[in-house]
């Protein structure tokens, strides 16, 4: 009976095709390492595309290609043009562990840079790690990432458990009658938001200021709406909100306009550092006063940072104020990496991890960069912004270059 | 134990096979079945009768474990088989075809006759090969009685109407049930099927296999059948031989004076879809 | 006999080839998709042998993928096991999937088609929202990151391909052998007609769930392994709402309720989505241009590619033979052999 | 206890929002027994235009419907025409599962590509504006969004139950020979019948964009809560979807006071008990096909 050989004849001929066009896959690529004097230097990334961490995944390409076309301009690394390949995970662990595997094993980069957010980096590090490869990155601080203590991650951006300490401090400094009398801690279910939301709350009890909600949310909540309503319901003087993008914080906003509540504080830990993403969702009538803790902010004063904000602005339009923190987590990445090959004059994985491991402080549109022995960025600086009138300003810590806190805040809609 | 009371139960005709006691079934505000008690002797033919719906086909669900009965009881060799599941009634041997044929159109025609074995091999492995040799034999022979063991290897689905109602009596059989419900067999066939079907019928009759019969056509029924139960609005109006029945003014009045004649033509016309 | 024959001989060669597949292709990035495939031929072959052969289409399967990823990495980190040790765990995780698909089942399986459909997805969507919110067992958000695991680099994934093709042949060879045994002919009567079934004695009930439980344990198995060599389970990555569409999508496209269809579907899409998805150039086209591919395929061959083959064929022959010798033979041929044939059409 | 009756309040302001976006779907899911995936994805398209329309047009998006409905209902009749109607037999039903999923992917590819993955929100004055009637605020956006439920709810009723063609709709439903028998097109009723259940998310899509921010990714959360909501209403039900809406949203919001993180899991554990209890759903009538 023929019938069966045909069968299993297409089967066989799908697979001798398709290992075929595997075998392809990873024999078309030539080396593109630093084998020539002045040949490219590759630099891989896995980024989120599509699916849920799509809008910080694009503005981590944004900063990944801008810092490439900088140092591509300043004479690439150690002579080398620098060229960025990236592959998209559609943030998915799985696939983002694959994409390191191609980048290293087929594309043959001479360096890898990390993903957006601890749930990819996490993995993604463990590749890098099996290759020697160093992962240098911006978005991956849980501490999940560095419990595992691999000797090859670096996070050029802030730690964050304590990233409201400056808020708190600035509330501390209050004459005990200005102080919020009360505060609500709502919060998502996330590995960054709930320590930060906690280490908040329990500062300001002890400052007297009393916690009249807190409670744990989901990352996507989908009835935001009864969740704010049960916040505004308390009419606390003070609300910080563990949030991790836009949405959530647009929720609250809104509901909060709804039910005529307007804190005298309204922190959210993530989302209005979007800038222009955070301005489309809420509306330009409905900023004012928000703050945000981060360590970077599109009007800083470091000069590193003035030249990104402006070529960012060339090339894609906007204002400073609506550029997306995370543009400048992945800028400081490459700022990181062009000063450890500089230094170590040298494209090796292995030098560079040890010389980032030397304690020495280096420099990026982010601010000063140390790192521990796993890999954290113990020199990062908090700072709190805040929305003003569609600005967005650095308010604290208070110094030099710090806009006055608005406070208590602006009535929403104006 | 339902047994010994069977035994013991006086009787003054030999104990029936098929015995249903008041079933009544009501759906939302229709009442289907009223106290309908019908009586099947072992090894005869029995026929169905009455009107479109009068309940016949409700009555075969509830005897087969398709509905559940209201109120009532059924018996099968004086064993209490009411509201039992499908699987059970099947397997303590009631066979049935459906109006509308049900076959297994995906599966060849083998392998439908291999199902209605399946549940006698009682093998610790359930992932033995379906079907002994003696039961593929017994299977084959069957489709063989009734004429169509050449399309044994089809897809049942691609098998003539007709076709299909010859299956369905072939693969009810392969159980070898003590006793075989047909809904309509000659329903929506052509004559000389009908004819093939009949003679089949009193073939298996003749060897011992107890038969009731749901059928329109009355030329069918009055030539096969031993004795004939009328239903009309849920209950039996009349039963006995098929030409006591015939003669019996409440069935005249019931059914078969405005009935007979459109039930004759369906019968030629091969339509046979309407609903009892 | 010949085709017997012929048919051991593309099984032997086909498992020929998956055994020394990395060891020809050697290069990490290679052998990791094989393995992703590989876990995908067994999930789909699994699914396939309830959903394809039942034909109640479950999109809960999700549930024992999840629940063997994270059964297997909570009894690594808890007992501190590594290296090889950990690939010792996927029977257990392939029973707990088993243990689980019981209460699943005798709770999904009272209802069909569409509400059954339905059912999966609720279910499923509870033991997400148990990964997220169990935080102590699970690590809620961020997940269980797998150790470490100090495997030569060069030869770092053998032991997870080999993990993955041992999960796959059995559940393959499972497929097949319910394929042909009573059980999977009482499964095809459910999906045909499962009232009809009970009345030809059919315990359908039993063998539903028979077939849920059995096909739970290889998804729950790659479950664990994933988790092994990805280095994380996440309530978003283990329980995948789109895992189950995938594997539908393999299942449908080699051809539902065949042994063959899954394995082919799987071969097909999981490389192809693997290499395409990670492509960056070509946007969010790609995104389009993937579901208009699947659309075009799904309505050119809407009974999948193997039935559709073997359709085309077995017509092919049939003119041939008609040419040939006319009706009488091939009624001749029907008759003997023909319900080997026409179950491959099936 | 005293966040009670706002958890109300919320719960039925939000399922009116979920009994809009459901609508359709009873149609497609309930009525013609196709499990359409895209239908979440649908709601964000639909959104995405209500949005583009004010942005770049600066049209209201209320009045922004009277050109959204009928393109949701090109969109779906054309869905209808080029895919569904291309499904027969016996796994129709699990197909239409994959081609509608593919459909989604295609839908969300092309809105990637035009609006980008950040997320948006339709901004417009009664957004966030409302009245205050017994102590409870009632923004005008979710009295809008229970308004349009309520004509959306009544006009497939009416259509129907009260129409000729709603009775070729069901004829066609319940056996598609028989209805080709007595002359009904059946492939253009099933266009207009697709083309409604999309068209109506045109109004979900509005108020659901108005309500939350979105992005390309939005559709599938929904989805699978519409679904439930569908399933425990029962199947065709058209009054069972919007009070099953109502009941899991109330339900949710109940929750929230205590655990919002738990507060999801209202609708599943409440579709699974009730399905336990009565298979059919709160509404559903027995099937009356037995395969």
């Amino acid at each position: 009976m023929t019938l069966h050989r045909t069968r299993f004849l297409s089967v066989g001929i799908t697979a001798a095709v398709l290992s075929a066009a595997l075998a392809a896959c990873s024999s078309s690529s030539s080396p593109t390492g630093g084998s020539h004097a002045k040949s490219p230097v590759v630099i891989g990334a896995s980024l989120s595309l599509t699916g849920d961490f799509s809008a910080d995944g694009q503005a981590f390409e944004r900063g990944y290609e801008l810092w490439a076309k900088d140092q591509n301009a300043a004479g690439g690394l150690l002579g080398h043009k620098i060229v960025l390949k990236f592959l998209n995970d559609a943030s998915s662990p799985t696939q983002a562990v694959a994409n390191y595997q191609q980048l290293i094993n087929v594309d043959h980069v001479t360096f890898t840079i990390g993903p957006f957010s601890s749930l990819l980096t996490g993995p993604s590090a463990q590749v890098a790690h099996r290759y020697g490869y160093a992962l240098i990155e911006g978005a991956g601080g849980a501490p999940s990432v560095f419990a595992t203590k691999l000797n090859n991650v670096f996070d050029v951006s802030l730690p964050v458990a304590a990233s409201t300490l400056p808020l708190i401090n600035w509330i501390a400094s209050l004459p005990a009658s200005k102080r919020p009398k009360t505060a609500a801690f709502p919060t998502s279910n996330d590995p960054f938001t709930q320590p930060q939301i906690q280490f908040a709350m329990a500062r300001l009890t002890k400052l007297g200021v009393k916690a009249v909600y807190y409670k744990v949310f989901p990352e996507e909540p989908t009835q935001i709406k009864g969740i704010a309503d049960q916040v505004a319901a308390k009419r606390a003087d003070m609300v910080v909100l563990g949030s991790t993008a836009v949405p959530t914080v647009q929720g609250f906003t809104q509901a909060f306009i709804q039910a005529g509540y307007n804190p005298k504080i309204f922190l959210a830990t993530a989302g209005p550092d979007q800038g222009a993403a955070y301005l489309k969702a809420v509306g330009h009538l409905n900023n004012d006063g928000v703050m945000v803790p981060n360590a970077w902010y599109g009007g800083s004063p470091n000069p590193q940072s003035k030249k990104m904000v402006a070529e960012y602005i060339a090339q894609y339009g906007g204002t400073a104020s609506g550029v997306n923190a995370d543009v400048a987590e992945a800028y400081s990445v490459g700022q990181v990496l062009t000063q450890a090959v500089n230094a170590t004059r040298s494209l090796s994985n292995a030098k560079i991890i040890a010389y980032l491991h030397s304690a020495v402080t280096l420099s990026s549109v982010q601010g000063p960069v140390r790192f521990d022995s796993v890999g954290e960025n113990l020199a990062a600086t908090a700072f709190v912004f805040q929305w003003q009138k569609n600005n967005f300003l650095q308010v604290l810590p208070p110094g030099a270059g710090s806009a006055a806190v608005e406070y208590p805040k602006a009535p929403w809609g104006k | 134990m339902t047994m010994t009371e069977a035994a013991t139960a006086p009787s003054a005709s030999p104990a029936p096979l098929l015995r249903t006691e008041s079933v009544s079934k009501a759906f939302g505000g229709v009442q289907a079945l009223s106290g309908a008690s019908i009586e099947v002797g072992r090894g005869t033919i029995a026929g169905l009768i009455g009107p479109n719906g009068s309940g016949k086909t409700t009555l075969f669900n509830i005897i087969t474990g398709y509905a559940r009965a209201d109120s009532g009881q059924v018996y099968l060799d004086g064993r209490r088989i009411t509201n039992l599941p499908p699987e059970r009634v099947f397997s303590l041997g009631i066979g049935r075809t459906f109006q509308l044929t049900r076959i297994f159109p995906t599966m060849t025609v083998f392998e439908n006759m291999l199902i209605a074995g399946q549940h006698k091999e009682r093998s610790w492995n359930p992932l033995a090969r379906a079907g002994g040799a003696a039961s593929r034999r017994h299977a084959m022979e069957l489709l063989d009685f009734v004429g169509i063991a050449r399309h044994a290897g089809a897809l049942a689905q691609t098998l003539s109407y007709g076709q299909r109602k010859l299956l369905e009596l072939a693969y009810v059989l392969v159980a070898d049930p003590e006793i075989v419900l047909l809904d309509e067999p000659a329903g929506g066939v052509n004559p000389s099927l009908i004819n093939t079907i009949a003679g089949k019928i009193r073939e298996l009759n003749a060897a011992g296999k107890t038969f009731l019969i749901v059928e329109h056509n009355m030329d069918f029924v009055m030539g096969l059948c031993d004795r004939v139960m009328v239903l009309d609005y849920g209950s039996v109006i009349a039963a006995g031989p098929p030409a006591q029945v015939r003669a019996d003014p409440r069935v005249l009045d019931a059914y078969l004076g405005t009935g007979e004649d459109d039930d004759a033509q369906d019968g030629d016309r091969g339509a046979g879809h309407e609903g009892a | 006999m010949i085709a017997s024959g012929l048919r051991f001989g593309g099984v032997a060669a086909l498992l020929a080839l998956g055994i020394v597949f990395p060891l020809v292709f050697t290069n990490p990035a290679v052998t990791s998709d094989a393995i992703y495939t590989l876990i995908f031929v067994a999930a789909a072959s699994a699914w396939n042998t309830f959903s394809g052969y039942s034909g109640y289409i479950s999109l809960g399967h999700a549930v024992f993928f999840g629940s063997g990823a994270y059964l297997t990495g909570i009894a690594t980190l808890d007992w501190g096991l590594t290296g090889s040790q950990v690939f010792l765990l996927l029977p257990l995780a392939g029973l707990v999937g088993a243990i689980i698909a019981v209460p699943f089942g005798l709770i999904a399986l009272r209802v069909r088609r569409h509400t059954f459909v339905v059912i999966t997805i609720a279910i499923f969507f509870i033991f997400q929202l148990m990964a997220y919110n169990l935080q102590s067992l699970t690590g809620g958000t961020s997940g269980l990151l797998a150790p470490t695991v100090n495997f030569a680099a060069a030869t770092y994934n053998n032991p997870f391909y080999y993990a993955a093709l041992v999960i796959a042949v059995a559940a393959v060879a499972v497929s097949w052998l319910i394929r042909r045994s009573r059980f999977g002919l009482q499964l095809r009567a459910i999906r045909d007609d499962e009232d009809r079934a009970r009345g030809l004695g059919v315990r359908t009930m039993r063998v539903k769930l028979g077939a849920f439980v059995i096909s739970a344990v290889p998804v729950a198995m790659v479950g664990g392994l994933s988790w092994y060599f990805t280095g994380l389970i996440d309530p978003s990555s283990g329980f995948d709402p789109l895992f189950d569409v995938a594997v539908a999508l393999m299942a449908f496209l080699g051809g539902l309720g065949t042994v063959a269809g899954p394995v082919l579907g799987a071969l097909i899409i999981e490389p192809a989505q693997q290499y395409f998805q990670g492509q960056v150039s070509a946007g969010y086209l790609f995104l389009m241009l993937y579901g208009a591919l699947f659309l075009v395929v799904i309505l050119v061959l809407p009974r999948g590619v193997i039935p559709t083959a073997a359709e085309q064929i077995g017509k092919w022959r049939d003119k041939r033979r008609e040419g040939d010798g006319g009706l009488a033979g091939h009624r001749l041929a029907a008759a003997g052999a023909a319900p080997d044939r026409a179950k491959e059409l099936a | 206890m005293s966040q009670l009756p706002q958890a109300i309040t919320d719960g039925i302001l939000g399922g009116a929002v979920y009994a809009l976006m459901a609508a359709g779907l009873t149609l497609i899911f309930g009525v013609m027994d196709i499990i359409n995936i895209a239908q979440g994805i649908l709601v964000v398209l639909a959104a995405y235009l209500s949005y583009a329309l004010s942005v770049h047009l600066h049209i209201d998006p209320l009045l922004g419907l009277l050109i959204t409905v009928p393109a949701m209902f090109a969109v779906g009749a054309a869905i209808e025409w080029a895919f569904m109607r291309r499904l027969r037999g016996r796994e129709r039903t699990a197909m239409s599962l994959l081609v509608s999923y593919a459909v989604a992917v295609v839908i969300e590819g092309a809105l990637y590509q035009v609006f980008g993955a950040n997320d948006v929100a339709i901004q417009a004055p009664y957004v966030n504006s409302g009245v205050h009637v017994l102590g409870f605020d009632l923004p005008y956006i979710y009295l809008i969004g229970a308004g349009l439920a309520v004509v959306a709810f009544a006009a497939i009723y009416l259509l129907l139950y009260r129409t000729t063609f709603g009775r070729s709709v069901r004829a066609t439903m319940q056996d598609k020979v028989a209805a080709r028998l007595i002359g009904i097109n059946v492939n253009r009723v099933a266009a207009i019948t697709f083309g409604i259940g999309v068209g109506v998310t045109a109004a979900g899509g509005m108020v659901f964009g108005a309500t939350n921010a979105f992005s390309p990714n939005s559709g599938y959360d929904l989805i699978s809560r519409l679904l439930s909501i569908v399933i425990l209403g029962g199947l065709g039900s058209i009054g069972g979807a919007a009070a099953a809406a109502l009941f899991m949203v109330t339900a949710e919001e109940v929750v929230n006071i205590w655990q919002p993180v738990w507060a999801t899991a209202v609708y599943y554990a409440v579709l699974v008990i009730v399905l336990l209890v009565r298979p059919v759903g709160i509404f559903g009538k027995p099937e009356a096909r037995s395969s």
